[in-house]
């Protein structure tokens, strides 16, 4: 095992905020607030500690690409789902990429990240086969459309997981719009 | 007729406290590529998937869904199932009823828990009913004292057998290659360890483990290509308990009969086994403490009520012994929880295969049981065999 | 492979709306009264504690012939809770050590029910031992089992129990 | 031959907002109760009643690890065989019908309940993206939902007014059935003026939160005869799992609901679904996803949901109605969702729809999925007669 030692479940648990077990709504019919909080870890792997660590210490974002149907992956994955074999071929990608959907939740979810309007979507990087999910920002919601040319806004901050990309930005210089458009 | 179910391809991961070297995905492909080497299979020849966990140990809802791309389930059909400690158990009969359906021809079937995500503890003790007895409740150790109490009083015996029993099966997890601990014991060491809820210590509780086990089910056809002779997958039987016995601190006052002895019996009816000692060769039990092992040893009538203690203190489970069981060193060695039901079939099948290398029992195995049990006190049992059915 | 390995930390956080239904409200509303409420299987006869809708051995509907139970009872079995363990419904440790017991209520022998004992009823508690619940005072007093403050040991009929 | 399977008894709760006076036991007792009931049989082990119970919920949804625990006592678990599956109901009866064909059960119950009222179930279908790359983003399924619409949609030229048509037609369909959650009908305009949840989906095209459960009786044909004087046999079923990560799979390609209706069209001796099939009850979390999905069981071509929208083909009175029970925008709870398929396309085949009744329907389609942007598709099809 190498690298940094995994946090520990004391540490892991303090991550959480107390609050009591129940509040009650109602005794007849009785009914209470209940909660169900767990803190979990989960360790991404060879394959993703990988991507994150090339876009934490060097702001990369890296695909991989499968050997046999040549996609490449972004986000990277171990086996490729169509070929089941095992994937090695790192590919760098982006950070300029294409929109092919956006959506603005107007719902509000504590899980949300801290940014307004909240927007996500999905952008193929340059050279990447597949689209990944992330955020829109620095754009009027309004004037989103697929097709439209992005770019990656790295974190400052960078951490090792798929916030060190802060968002998508429009890219609005002449010469980096692809010349088609797809349909 | 129903179509005849072979086990033909088993693979596992070596079980560990923690993976942190893989994903969930990474660490479920490892026991699907070697199961699938082993039946000299490609995932194209696998005409669905079955897969089991216990969805909040790792958090994730809808843990499949999620796991496609490794277990390769991508465009095959199949689903999730979870029954708690049976999970693994469930999995494997749900494949047999879809091979003996006759619409598959082959099914992989996958248990996996990766318990290094929280503290499973904490995961378990959501089983509870949130109102009643889940903000008062701690773990399953209580139940295997109750049973050990239980045990003592009616057999008259003392804490050395479940010590033994657990020694014999770290002995046997020595080897196995696969197993999570490897612990060298004496039954001092035992009786030393901690108390956790008297009698039950440490030392005789299952650790969490990471771990996926799968295997590859065929019809009859299918098994006839086969590299490796098939085990064949007889019968099957489940039985669960009324909730009532999972309250209460999990102590009945006035027991009816178990789920097991009830399976076992249902099992050995309609297979004419009038003598399960004599006419299965090993065991695999699923017994998560030593001291289920005593008790159990009876409901699944390997021996008369109040001799189980006997048999261990002649060691007569060992691997040389005549009654052989936990030869994989057992859920007290390897619990991946939702992977140890498969493991107890896998384990089984290499014992009828022959190929239990240094864990191989001594004597000729032509029949196994295998059985996945729940804290629920649910129970799913396998018979297997040799010989075609 | 030469990479430093990571983890990523999710915190699962959900608030869940449950129901306790007509039974196990019954029951609940009854902590609150200070009562320990039973219901019976219309065909086999045996309590169900905590109340169910159902019989699980005969698949009847639970009639609503409620049973107050004794708050007086034997102990049939118990455990110290000694290790530390986060406790997912308080997001947080919960407070250990703690001792566990069921317990037999007079009048109801066929279940047990379950709940702590008092500090030094747990330090000489064996089965068969007399316990009795001590609820909280009625202001107190919520409509859950922490309405129960834990049993006690009492000296009055002292039952002989098979002790380990 | 494989040996036939037929649904014996069907039962189901109201849909309501919340349900607040049931445990989650009480919920699942109220179907197994009536199944029981109305079919006369027992749990037994003598082969004359129910062999086994194979029930459908969730840990995350219910609150509670090992769900089924809810479940054993009223449905028959007490030493005898309960197993739970953990996706949609559809599978759960997917699975009892293979249980009934391998031979080893004649007779099986199946039960699905949730309450979606329980919990924020955008929370809980956060835990269903994978935890590196999409949980962190703080996605759920309606946000991915509105991902694949706009892309559905723009590669089409699906146009929100056909989108507004199926919650039309299914509130008018709602309205017949006296189970649905009753919230009336709606125009076109009224779609288009909510708000949205998430462009392009608008509050009104989603489904709502909902609490209830299902329960079938399942048998094998010869059993099936003694029990039932209204015969609905299950001739297919097909299921298919789709990559998981939404990025790596054309959204606007329902593939893995293709290959599960593939499987069941060829196992039911379907080759022109639209002319073979009478009645299609299908599981469309959104109102996009109905037309999505009639492209992926073949009822029209690649993008030509809107146009057998439009046709009126699709509509109660039309060639191969779509939910006419309303569907799941009708209010009906996930994992539950694919079971009351099942039971709505039973009642269709028995003649028992009261007035949401498809005139001379034989043959029903019921489809169930799971997962975001439906990544895993279950579909069966169930005939009338023996």
């Amino acid at each position: 095992m190498r690298g940094p030692r995994p946090t520990s479940y004391r540490d892991l648990v303090r991550r959480v905020a107390p609050a009591p077990r129940f509040r009650i709504l109602s005794l007849d019919p009785y009914a209470a607030e209940g909660r169900l909080v767990m803190p979990y870890r989960y360790f991404p792997g060879p394959v993703a500690s990988h991507f994150f660590k090339a876009l934490r210490d060097e702001g990369r974002i890296l695909g991989i690409r499968c050997s046999q149907c040549q996609t490449v992956y972004l986000p990277p994955e171990g086996i490729c789902g169509r070929c089941f074999r095992r994937l090695h071929q790192w590919v760098e990608v982006g950070p300029k990429g294409t929109l092919l959907s956006y959506t603005r939740p107007r719902y509000v979810l504590d899980i949300h990240p801290r940014i307004q309007p909240l927007l996500f979507g999905i952008i193929r990087l340059d050279g990447a086969d597949t689209g990944l999910l992330h955020l829109l920002g620095e754009v009027d919601p309004d004037r989103l459309e697929i097709g439209m040319r992005v770019r990656a806004v790295l974190a400052e901050e960078r951490q090792g997981s798929i916030m060190d990309i802060h968002y998508f930005r429009p890219l609005h210089d002449g010469p980096e719009v692809p010349r088609e458009r797809r349909a | 007729m129903p179509e005849r179910v072979a086990i033909v391809g088993i693979g596992q991961t070596e079980h560990q406290y923690m993976r942190p070297d893989v994903n969930h995905e990474e660490m479920i492909h490892e026991a699907v590529e070697r199961a699938l080497q082993d039946a000299e299979m490609n995932i194209h020849e696998i005409d669905t998937v079955l897969m089991t966990n216990m969805d909040l140990f790792e958090g994730h809802y809808l843990a499949d869904a999620m796991s496609v791309d490794g277990a390769g389930m991508y465009g095959r059909p199949g689903f999730k199932l979870n029954t708690g400690g049976t999970s693994g158990g469930t999995a494997v009969a749900a494949a047999w009823h879809h091979i003996a359906s006759g619409v598959f021809e082959t099914v992989l079937v996958i248990g996996w828990q990766k318990q290094d995500a929280t503290p499973s503890i904490a995961a378990l003790a959501t089983a509870r009913e949130p109102f009643y007895d889940r903000g008062l409740a701690a773990g399953a150790v209580g139940i295997f004292a109750s049973m050990a109490l239980q045990y003592m009083q009616e057999a008259g015996c003392g804490e050395e057998p479940a010590a033994l029993a657990r020694v014999i099966m770290a002995d046997h997890a020595r080897r196995n290659p696969y197993s999570h601990l490897k612990l060298d014991l004496t039954v001092e060491d035992v009786l030393a360890s901690r108390v956790l809820v008297w009698p039950v210590r440490l030392l005789h509780m299952s650790p969490t483990s990471c771990g996926a086990c799968a295997l590859v089910l065929s019809n009859e056809g299918r098994a006839r290509r086969s590299p490796k002779p098939p085990v064949w997958i007889v019968d099957t039987e489940t039985a669960h308990r009324e909730q009532s016995v999972w309250r209460g601190g999990c102590v009945e006052p006035a027991p009816g009969p178990t789920a097991i002895e009830v399976a076992a019996s249902r099992l050995y009816n309609r297979n004419g086994i009038g003598h399960p000692s004599r006419e299965i060769d090993v065991w695999e039990l699923y017994t998560p403490s030593s001291w289920a092992l005593l008790p159990w040893m009876e409901l699944f009538s390997i021996c008369e009520k109040g001799r189980a203690w006997r048999l261990v203190e002649k060691e007569l489970i060992r691997l040389d012994g005549p009654i052989p069981i936990e030869p994989s060193g057992g859920v007290v060695s390897t619990n991946p929880i939702g992977a140890s039901g498969v493991i107890r079939v896998a384990e089984a099948a290499l014992q009828i295969r022959g190929e239990g290398g240094e864990r191989q029992v001594h004597k000729e195995v032509r029949t196994a049981l295998a059985s996945a049990w729940g804290a629920c006190h649910w129970i799913v049992i396998f018979l297997l065999s040799k010989d075609r059915p | 492979m030469d990479e430093q390995l990571l983890e990523i930390i999710h915190i699962m956080d959900l608030r869940y709306r449950w129901s306790a239904g007509p039974h196990l409200g019954e029951f609940l509303r009854g902590l609150k009264a200070g009562k320990i409420l039973a219901n019976r299987c219309p065909r086999c006869g045996r309590h169900q504690l905590p109340p169910t809708p159902v019989c699980g051995r005969c698949h009847v509907a639970m009639g609503t012939d409620w049973v107050e139970l004794s708050p007086r009872g034997t102990v049939i079995s118990f455990s110290h809770v000694v290790d530390p363990m986060y406790d997912a419904g308080i997001g947080g440790m919960r407070p250990v050590p703690y001792t566990l017991a069921s317990i037999v209520l007079d009048g109801a022998s066929d279940v047990a029910f379950f709940h702590r004992l008092e500090e030094s009823t747990a330090q000489r508690v064996r089965q068969g031992m007399r316990v009795e619940a001590v609820f909280r005072p009625p202001s107190e007093r919520e409509g859950t089992m922490e309405d129960i403050l834990h049993f006690r040991a009492i000296e009055e009929n002292e039952k002989r129990g098979g002790s380990p | 031959m494989p040996r036939g399977v037929a649904v014996v008894a069907v039962a189901q709760t109201r849909y309501e907002s919340s349900k607040p006076s049931q445990h989650l036991q009480d919920l699942a007792l109220e179907p197994v109760q009536e199944v029981l009931s109305v079919s006369g049989l027992q749990f037994r082990e003598d082969g004359k009643g129910i062999d086994a119970t194979i029930s459908c919920s969730q840990d995350h949804w219910d609150g509670w690890t090992i769900s089924s625990k809810n479940i054993i006592d009223g449905a028959g678990g007490h030493l005898r065989p309960e197993e739970k599956v953990a996706v949609d109901g559809a599978y759960a009866l997917y699975y009892a019908t293979l249980c009934i064909m391998g031979g080893h059960y004649d007779c099986v119950l199946v039960v699905a309940h949730t309450k979606e009222s329980q919990v924020d179930g955008r929370l809980v279908e956060n835990m269903g993206m994978e935890p590196l790359f999409s949980r962190p983003l703080g996605m759920d399924f309606t946000s991915c939902a509105a991902l694949q619409a706009r892309i559905y949609m723009r590669r089409y030229g699906i146009l929100p007014e056909q989108c507004a048509r199926v919650v039309v037609k299914s509130r008018r369909c709602s309205c017949l059935n006296p189970k649905a959650l009753a919230q009336g009908s709606v125009s076109v305009e009224e779609v288009l003026a909510s708000p949205y949840l998430a462009d392009p989906i608008h509050e009104m095209e989603t489904k709502p939160v909902a609490d209830g459960a299902c329960a079938v009786i399942l048998a094998e044909e010869g059993k099936a005869r003694r029990w039932t004087d209204k015969p609905v046999m299950i001739e297919g079923l097909g299921s298919s799992y789709d990559r998981h990560y939404p990025g790596y799979r054309d959204l606007a390609d329902p593939s893995a609901l293709r290959e599960a209706a593939r499987r069941a069209y060829a196992m039911a001796g379907i080759d022109d679904p639209p002319r073979d099939l009478h009645v299609v009850e299908l599981s469309e979390y959104f109102a996009y996803q109905e037309l999505l999905w009639t492209e992926g069981l073949g009822l029209c071509g690649p993008g030509e949901g809107g146009q057998l929208l439009d046709s009126g083909a699709s509509s109660l009175g039309g060639e191969i109605p779509v939910n006419p029970s309303g569907g799941l925008l009708s209010g009906v709870p996930v994992n539950v969702a694919g079971l009351n398929r099942a039971v709505e396309a039973t009642l269709q085949l028995r003649g028992e729809a009261g007035a949401r009744q498809v005139e001379g329907a034989e043959r029903a389609l019921v489809h169930g999925t799971g997962g975001a942007c439906g990544q895993m598709h279950c579909v069966l099809v169930l005939r009338r007669g023996w």
